[in-house]
């Protein structure tokens, strides 16, 4: 089941290449059948899911017996909604790219591969495999942008290579680090959750924390490792940055609420102030950086780096909380608010992407902020939905981003307080902000510069509409997301207490 | 099974009355007013109904568990008591007339459905937000009126100054929010609930108390002032105007502004149980400045609305002193009144702009002869602010008044002067309007009845509805809406007649200027001198925001930016990789991928190069040299170890 | 005092580093295959007299040399036509002349 | 006495590649001209036949033929196999661009040194590794210069001749040293001579003959002939002295440092955990100009070269030796791929230059695919081969608390991504000179299959490799 | 004593041509001095019982290998070559490398206590070497004919000039 949600989109891309060069139409169908083959399968994993009954559909299988490296997925209600988030944002991401057609063959097998990694990430429970998964997501996105990104495509592509390989390899050290001070040795991570293989070590404790650390903060990504972000989501095609802000920063939260959190609960106790400063530092920080942007694409890159800073100010109060009983309400709310922000911004700032995308990549081809002016008479539609993406990014209630800053805080606030509070006015500045740049784009007397522009078509009405409609259900009414994963998160916090 | 149950449904309709229009628009009946209307009206029945039975002394509460928290359930709900049933009648009968108006008035505008769309949804959440029954839900809803706030304010949003009147407003009660936001959570994380009737068990068990309990209700307050445009957040509700003349009835007047008032009365408790009431002290200051400065203000006002946005904000300014002076059904009493008389005034002042196509009360005059029901209905409204019994604005007015004087003199005296100074701008306008002649080339005309009626309505309620306050028949209303703790103070007549005479001789002094003319407004101008420039600049808030916070944060914003571009940029190049040879290596190969490989190779050879080359010249035998000493390093490095 | 192991080795080693020391600095790359031929005879040197001193139950430092010897006659055999056939393309037989590759 | 015939046996590899050499020098006597390849044909042929014995000599037990002079074990097995499988590889390669006389003489050549690397990575006497130390250079230095048309080649032959005849002499000189000092040439019986001998002279020893293995796997301070042999000689030869010579070379090093210079004695972990941090970093540094394609894959050699060395160096935990083994088996197929690749475009388009490799996606899509992919691999990234081996060698480091050398060895991957990444920017980002499709010439496609397919399977399923890398590491001392 | 005197005499014959080879700027000198060396260890080899390997030093190095770098020498550039700069710039490195090799040799060798052994060799030392060839060295016997083999190949292909 896991498998062959993992596999299919890799299996469509592959029966891509082997397809006739010219049949555009063909290729398309393929993948978007590929993709969303795996979304349904996905979806019915969801249903078939017992709230609250740990791992579930674990596939295990002997890959490497000689080192103990084993071949194993399994589900909980950490990744489940980021796995429904990928394959959801795959499907729609390919329904936006319909109007590709440079090297669209190349595009679509990376494409449906870069999902299979994604998934994989989010499925695999062994290291090796985890580790494989992790880099695979690397390369593709590498060419996404390399090839078919904006100006400064080579420079922003290479850069997130770059800084993404220093982090996974420091993260290899750690997965190595763990696997030889456990006993027996393994990869396993329900196994080396199990053994605490460095309880007794600090020092090592603290190496291999900081290399997750380094390769998961970079992945968030967390001040001061941000920087790649806004050059690669600049120059990213629109999808790719799509799948870049919605589900590979999520890699870096998922995993630092996957294996730092449970593995090395003593060291990243002893370093989660700093964690959280960093953390706060990225939000007041980003939205105050957003603000002073120009470029649509990086406005939305820098509110990342703040909203990714909320999730991380909550992984970091749960970590500080490590040990003390009476702190761990706190501490499974802040995480339900970690990963309800996880899934929140995905599909928000997905949806903010692919607005950036309608207006930039088929009508204006431009993101300058300032150049555009009172399109809200003009294009009504385009407007609503890009006010309410905003509108929901900027947390308001009702809508899913409030929710899961209200939990973060509600959390953190048990734990930090102080930190709490000023993340707050990084609230202010996102509000200000986004709501700036509605007046900026939509408000104002029209520019007729765009008279010709066309309102949103069906197509791109077809790959948004379903992201606003989930942003409002889950802002009005997030239980069943969130029952799915407190119950997980109310694991983990009973496992790290 | 009794209708409170099904409360529920009230800020239900809206909303789907709001999606249908987004949806639909123009396709359903009036282009969807009717809609939205028939869901105010039913609304306006239903809370009708759940008052009579709260009369019967009737309350209820519902919950859902909306989110589990590990092993908590964080539930929300919504409850009736007879706060909630006397803000519903509120929010539903003015809504529902301020909607029926606005047909008239909105008539013709290209988004016409949109308006009543952004109506209804605002209506949904002021509902939502008097309906909750924890802070949560309220602040869902407090969040939600601001966004309607925002959108209408930015209705015409082709007009610069509405849009950024429109960002302002949002901007600047999100400040207030913030701190509205951490109260909340500071709320949450002690007593470990939001619902307001555990909270206040808790609260009277003590289990918040002394400072902190001083400060939760403070930072909620802080909230309120920023909603309830009080000092010093009061800045965004002047600009506010910018929106149709509707918008402002209902939002800026009527409803939304006195949601601050609803969220203190609402979490009195708090306020009250702050060791020696130190958190309403705040409050009735704060209240009692508002409501003089906002006062002067309106004076000076040439544009009609504006007159009315700082009445406004003088009048929360009252409520709030109301409040603080532990009156605590005044400050409620006031509000309701408030409401219909201020929706009076606006939607009158709406029709007339409506006639004149301009809010420059310069070029009116004379209107009373043209548009005779909007002079009338505007006259009661006047009488009602003034607070010239019976109308509805003495009673209140008089109540709080009442409170100062027994709680608070100097307050007392603030908003007796207050009382004066409203008497003057408010009359002021009205002369300035309706009297003398008109000063414009333009041809006014009475509004269709769709708009008067409403006003007609609305003058009837504020001539008698301040009869539920009357003392003779032992004022029913406190023993409505009361707080046990803060008994009212009895009726008291001289206070009574000094206030009414004060209010009086506003009125004279302002007739005697603008009617009589026995002094010019000029001269006056003159004298005043420096006072009235601080006046026509409003006291200088603005520019001291401009100055102290927006320029300063977009300065800092724009370096962090510069900053992030080059500093850190640079440094985590250089120091996220611990190695020396990296960071040149990564400027290099920044070059390399930017302006291609040549550069790439001239940089190498030039710096890595200049160190390495040595070692590959090309020849063998420094190949081999390399060779002889290698060896010999070994050696020694065997030999010595 | 008689001659012993030590002193062979000692001239073995002079011989080496004199090699080593023309294939340092000599530029014809005879010269250099010179030196070689006088390295390779210090090993050889060693090998017979350990295989004296040492080991002599056994030739196996006299099967040593005699491979080595041979071995520097492929050498020989081998490098010259190298340099031949460098001297043809290049017209040199100086190896510092023969840097057409750096970097 | 005389050797008995089961000793033949144990050597039926080495002689099937003797008359296999001899074999083709007749073919190519008796084909005309113009149908050289033929030689070719059987010289591939040849080798792969010669892997029906190697492998079954896998599981034999390990032991000694010919008196203690030669060791028939899984180790040199594995080494066999690995050396057997290139150069047929490289045959197949040069089949399609070698248009000399001498062809044959080429072939046969190649074969005779493969000869000589299976012997080295067998002897197990100093002698004996003497000689095929010797074989394998010899044929090396004539196959470098064999273009003597042109001057490049020729430079690198005398280069490499120079360089390569010191680095032996040198050797030999350390041979001799431990000769004395144990008094026999058997590396099974020098260790319990070694017993009772000081150290400094073992030292002295084994510095001078690392000269000798530094110089075949190209260590630093050793390495410097690499680039420039391999920029000059033909491609398929550079493919060959990067994979097969490095190999026996580590095979040699290996067998002579672990079974000879008793390791329990000698602490050679730090010495070169030191000289795989400076190979790996000197190599990378120097790879980052390169526009060369062959040079750039020369430096790359040597980082790698020192990656291995981790494997050396880290000899003690378990992780070490078959770290080494699977990094080699892994980079034996990458690297060999790459070169390919390098073979088509310098035989296509007479250029060597990177920027050529421009549009190369669109104009030989395979190819580029493929290239794609073995930089990938050389990057270490996953599923490819060299990954697995980088794991290995990296959990070797820090099996035996070498951590700061996996940390060195991260920053060395890092920088490397940069210049193979380069290539793969030429090819797929980078427009293209002109859309004219390459010819892709069958053998050539042969060859790359192979090693593309060697590098993903490795890649993605190791276990096999991994047993076989375990009895070989097993089976290695006796 | 009179070993003593020989290996002097031996040791003189060695070094001294060996500087001039190494030295010499006469290219012509530097290869007709290698004989006298290659002699001098002849003279080594017969001290040490080595007649065989005596033997063959002289045909093969006095013999062969001098004459083939004369050859080389005329075919090549012809003349002692003194008109050209015989030595590179690295001289003084050059002699650093030697100097300090030198050094360590004398400095570890001679105090190595090596494992000397009393026995002595068989007396017809090359009938040892020969049959020892056929026995237990048989196979590096036969490798080495292989060596020779590769090498007169590999000589015969680069020697030819491309027509």
């Amino acid at each position: 089941m896991l498998s062959l949600i993992t596999f299919l989109p890799l299996a469509g891309g592959l029966l891509i290449l082997l397809l006739p060069k010219t049949n555009h139409a063909l290729m398309k169908n393929v993948s978007l059948l590929a993709s969303g083959a795996s979304f349904v399968l996905s979806l019915a994993l969801l249903g078939m899911y017992q709230i609250g009954g740990g791992m579930q559909f674990q596939e295990l299988y002997r890959w490497i017996p000689g080192i103990a490296i084993n071949y194993h997925l399994g589900v909980d209600g950490l990744s489940l909604p980021l796995v429904v988030l990928t394959t959801l944002l795959s499907v729609l991401s390919l329904i936006y790219s319909w109007r590709i057609d440079l090297r669209l063959k190349e595009y679509l097998f990376l494409f449906l591969l870069l999902e299979t990694g994604m998934l994989g990430v989010f499925l695999a429970l062994d290291f090796f495999l985890f580790y494989i998964f992790w880099e695979v997501t690397l390369v593709p996105m590498f060419f996404l942008i390399a090839i078919w990104g904006g100006p400064r495509r080579e420079y922003a592509a290479i850069k997130f290579f770059l800084y993404t390989l220093v982090g996974s390899l420091a993260m290899l050290l750690a997965i190595l680090i763990l696997y030889f001070n456990s006993d027996p040795r393994t990869f396993s991570v329900p196994e080396l959750i199990r053994q605490q293989p460095l309880a007794g070590q600090p020092l090592l404790a603290a190496l291999a924390f900081w290399g997750f650390f380094l390769s998961f903060a970079v992945k968030v990504p967390m001040w001061p490792f941000h920087t790649w972000l806004p050059d690669a989501h600049v120059e990213a095609p629109t999808a790719g940055s799509v799948i870049l802000a919605g589900i590979l920063l999520k890699m870096g939260t998922y995993g630092f609420v996957r294996f730092s959190l449970p593995l090395l609960p003593e060291a990243f106790k002893q370093y989660a102030v700093i964690v959280a400063v960093l953390a706060l530092l990225g939000i007041v920080y980003g939205a105050l950086v957003a603000m002073a942007q120009t470029d649509l694409k990086k406005l939305v890159a820098y509110s990342s780096v703040n909203h990714m800073g909320f999730v991380m100010l909550g992984v970091a109060a749960a970590a500080a909380a490590f040990g003390e009983p009476d702190k761990a309400q706190a501490a499974t709310t802040a995480l339900n608010g970690a990963v309800f922000e996880m899934v929140a911004h995905g599909i928000i700032t997905g949806a903010l992407f692919l607005i950036v995308g309608v207006i930039y990549d088929h009508r204006a081809h431009t993101r300058g902020v300032d150049e555009f002016g009172g399109l809200g008479s003009r294009l009504p539609v385009y407007t609503g939905i890009s006010t309410m993406a905003m509108l929901a990014s900027l947390g308001l209630p009702g809508l899913m981003g409030f929710v899961a800053e209200f939990l973060i805080f509600v959390g953190s606030f048990g734990i930090f307080p102080y930190f709490t509070a000023v993340a707050l006015t990084g609230l202010v500045f996102n509000a200000a902000m986004f709501l700036w740049t509605i007046q900026r784009i939509f408000l104002g007397p029209f520019n007729e510069r765009w008279a010709h522009l066309p309102d949103m078509d069906g197509r791109e009405k077809l790959s948004l509409v379903p992201l606003a409609v989930l942003m409002l259900i889950f802002g009005i009414y997030p239980r069943p997301l969130l029952d799915v994963i407190n119950a997980a998160m109310a694991v983990l916090v009973g496992v790290v207490r | 099974m009794s209708v409170l149950a099904y409360a529920w449904i009230i800020p239900v309709l809206p909303f789907i009355a709001f999606w249908l229009i987004i949806f639909f628009g123009r396709r359903l009946p009036g282009e969807g007013a009717y809609v939205a209307i028939g869901a105010m009206g039913i609304d306006a029945l239903l809370s009708i109904a759940i008052l009579s039975q709260v009369l019967d002394g009737a309350t209820y509460q519902a919950n859902i568990v909306w989110a589990m928290l590990g092993d908590r359930a964080l539930e929300v709900g919504y409850q009736i008591d007879p706060l909630t049933a006397v803000m519903l009648i509120v929010v539903t009968v003015v809504g529902s007339l301020i909607f029926i108006y606005s047909i008239g008035y909105m008539h013709g505008d290209p988004r016409y459905s949109r308006f009543f769309a952004y109506m209804s949804l605002f209506a949904a959440s002021m509902l939502t937000l008097v309906l909750a029954n924890n802070l949560l839900l309220l602040y869902v809803g407090w969040e939600g009126v601001g966004l309607c706030s925002y959108l209408l304010i930015g209705f015409w949003f082709e007009r610069p100054s509405a849009a950024r009147a429109a960002l302002k407003a949002f901007v600047t009660t999100r400040i207030g929010d913030t701190f509205m936001f951490v109260g909340i959570l500071l709320v949450f994380f002690t007593l470990g609930t939001l619902q307001f009737d555990h909270v206040f068990e808790a609260v009277e068990g003590g289990a918040l108390a002394g400072p902190l309990l001083t400060l939760a209700a403070l930072l909620l307050f802080g909230g309120a002032v920023g909603k309830s445009a009080q000092l010093p957040l009061h800045v965004w509700l002047p600009d506010a105007m910018e929106g149709p003349t509707p918008v402002s009835a209902l939002i800026h007047a009527a409803t939304m502004v006195a949601a601050g008032v609803y969220l203190v009365a609402r979490t009195y408790l708090l306020f009250f149980g702050s060791p020696g009431h130190e958190a309403l002290t705040v409050v009735a200051w704060i209240g009692g400045i508002t409501a003089l400065m906002a006062a002067t203000i309106g004076i000076v006002q040439d544009d009609i609305k504006r007159v009315m946005a700082y009445s406004t904000i003088s009048q929360l300014g009252y409520m709030m002193l109301g409040l603080g002076v532990l009156g605590f059904t005044a400050g409620v009493f006031h509000l309701m009144t408030h409401a219909f008389f201020k929706a009076l005034l606006f939607l009158a002042a709406g029709s007339v702009i409506h006639a004149m196509h301009t809010n420059d009360m310069k070029e009116m005059g004379g209107l009373a002869k043209v548009m005779p029901w909007t002079y009338g209905t505007m006259l009661v409204g006047a009488l009602a602010l003034s607070g010239i019994p019976p109308f509805a604005g003495f009673w209140s007015k008089d109540e709080i008044l009442l409170e100062a004087f027994h709680h608070n003199r100097p307050l007392f005296w603030i908003g007796l002067v207050g009382a004066f100074i409203t008497a003057f701008y408010v009359f002021r306008m009205i002369f300035l309007t309706f009297g003398g002649q008109l000063r414009s080339a333009a041809r006014p005309h009475e509004s269709p009845r769709v708009m008067t009626v409403p006003l007609v309505v609305l003058a009837a309620f504020s001539a008698v509805i301040g009869f539920v306050g009357a003392p003779w028949w032992d004022n029913p209303f406190h023993h409505f809406v009361e707080f046990e703790a803060a008994a009212g103070v009895p009726f008291d007549l001289s206070l009574a007649l000094l206030s009414t005479a004060v209010a009086l001789a506003g009125i004279a002094a302002a007739a005697a200027v603008y009617y009589w003319k026995v002094v010019s407004s000029a001269s006056l101008r003159r004298a005043a001198g420096p006072l009235y420039g601080l006046l026509a600049h409003k006291y200088y808030w603005d520019e001291l925001y401009g100055f102290a916070v927006i320029r300063p944060t977009l300065w800092i914003s724009r370096q962090l930016r510069v900053f992030d571009l080059y500093a850190i940029d640079g440094a985590v190049n250089a120091v996220g990789i611990v190695f020396v040879w990296f960071a040149r290596l990564y400027r290099l190969f920044d070059l390399y991928v930017v302006d291609g490989l040549v550069n790439l190779v001239g940089w190498v050879t030039g710096k890595v190069g200049g160190v390495l080359r040595f070692g590959q010249t090309g020849r063998p035998q420094s190949y081999l040299l390399a060779i002889a000493f290698g060896v010999i390093v070994l050696v020694i490095g065997g030999i010595l170890r | 005092m008689t001659v012993g192991l030590t002193h062979y080795l000692v001239v073995s080693s002079l011989l080496f580093c004199l090699g080593l020391y023309a294939v340092l600095t000599r530029r014809n790359a005879v010269a250099i295959l010179m030196g070689i031929e006088l390295m390779l005879n210090a090993g050889n040197i060693n090998l017979v007299a350990f295989n004296r001193y040492v080991a002599p139950g056994a030739v196996t430092g006299h099967i040593f040399a005699l491979v080595v010897i041979t071995l520097a006659a492929c050498e020989a055999a081998i490098g010259l036509a190298l340099v031949m056939a460098a001297y043809r393309s290049l017209e040199t037989v100086h190896v510092d002349e023969i840097n057409v590759m750096k970097w | 006495m005389l050797p008995n015939s089961a000793d033949l046996w144990s050597i039926a590899p080495e002689l099937w590649l003797a008359g296999l050499g001899v074999l083709v020098l007749l073919v190519d006597l008796v084909s005309g001209p113009g149908r050289k390849t033929a030689a070719g044909a059987v010289a591939v042929g040849g080798l792969l036949l010669a892997l029906i014995p190697a492998s079954a000599m896998l599981t034999w037990e390990p032991r000694t033929a010919f008196f203690g002079s030669y060791a028939i074990d899984g180790f040199a097995v594995f080494f066999k196999i690995i050396i057997i499988i290139a150069t047929a590889l490289v045959i197949l390669a040069a089949m399609d661009g070698l248009r000399t006389r001498f062809e044959g003489e080429f072939y046969a050549l190649l074969v005779f040194t493969a000869l000589g690397l299976v012997l080295m990575a067998a002897a197990s006497d100093l002698i004996l590794l003497a000689l095929a130390f010797e074989l394998v250079s010899l044929a090396s230095y004539v196959l470098a210069g064999w273009l003597k048309a042109s001057p490049k080649s020729n430079e690198a032959g005398i280069k490499y001749f120079l360089f390569g005849a010191a680095a032996s002499a040198v050797m030999f000189f350390g041979f001799s040293i431990v000769y004395g000092l144990a008094g026999t040439t058997s590396l099974y019986d020098i260790p319990v001579r070694l017993r009772s001998s000081p150290l400094p002279a073992l030292y002295l020893g084994v510095a001078l003959m690392l000269a000798g293995f530094g110089f075949k796997i190209s260590m630093v301070p050793f390495h410097q002939w690499t680039p420039d042999v391999y920029e000059g000689a033909p491609t398929p030869v550079a493919a060959f002295l990067s994979v097969a010579s490095k190999a026996a070379g580590f095979a040699a090093l290996m067998r002579v440092l672990f079974v000879a210079i008793d390791p329990a004695r000698v602490d050679w972990a730090l010495l070169l955990a030191i000289l795989a941090a400076v190979t790996m970093t000197l190599g990378n540094l120097l790879a980052l100009p390169q526009r060369n394609i062959k040079r750039m894959l020369a430096y790359s050699s040597i980082s790698h070269a020192g990656f291995l060395l981790i494997g050396v160096a880290a000899f003690r935990g378990t992780f070490g030796t078959p770290g080494l083994l699977i990094y080699l088996l892994g980079y034996t197929f990458t690297q060999l791929g790459a070169f390919f690749v390098a073979v088509l475009i310098g035989s296509q388009l007479r250029s060597d230059d990177i920027p050529d490799y421009a549009g190369l996606s669109r104009r030989a899509p395979v190819s580029a695919f493929l290239m794609a992919i073995f930089m990938l691999s050389l990057t270490g990234l996953p599923p490819t081969a060299v990954f697995v081996g980088k794991f290995y060698v990296l959990g070797a480091a820090i099996e035996t608390g070498l951590l700061w050398l996996a940390v060195i060895a991260i920053v060395n991957t890092v920088i490397s991504l940069y210049y193979y990444v380069g290539v793969i920017r030429a090819m797929y980002v980078l427009p293209a000179a002109s859309e004219t499709p390459i010819p892709e010439p069958p053998a050539l496609q042969v060859a790359l299959g192979i090693a593309g397919l060697g590098t993903l399977i490795i890649g993605l399923y190791p276990q096999p490799i991994l047993d076989l890398v375990r009895n070989a590491t097993l089976l290695l001392r006796l | 004593m009179g070993e003593l005197a020989a290996f002097i005499i031996l040791s003189a014959v060695i070094l001294i041509p060996a500087t001039v080879v190494v030295a010499s700027r006469n290219i012509v000198r530097a290869a007709l001095s290698l004989v006298p060396t290659f002699l001098g260890v002849t003279g080594f080899y017969i001290m040490l019982h080595a007649e065989f390997v005596a033997g063959i030093q002289v045909l093969i190095y006095a013999g062969a290998i001098t004459v083939l770098i004369l050859f080389v020498i005329m075919l090549t550039q012809g003349g002692s070559g003194e008109e050209v700069r015989q030595v590179n710039e690295q001289v003084p490195l050059g002699v650093t490398a030697a100097v300090w090799l030198a050094f360590l040799l004398l400095l570890v060798l001679p105090r190595t206590p090596w494992p000397l052994s009393p026995g002595r060799l068989p007396q017809y030392s090359a009938q040892a070497v020969g049959s020892a060839f056929l026995t237990n060295y048989v196979l590096i016997f036969e490798i080495t004919s292989l060596v020779l083999l590769v090498a007169l190949i590999g000589a015969i292909v680069i020697a030819r000039r491309e027509e």
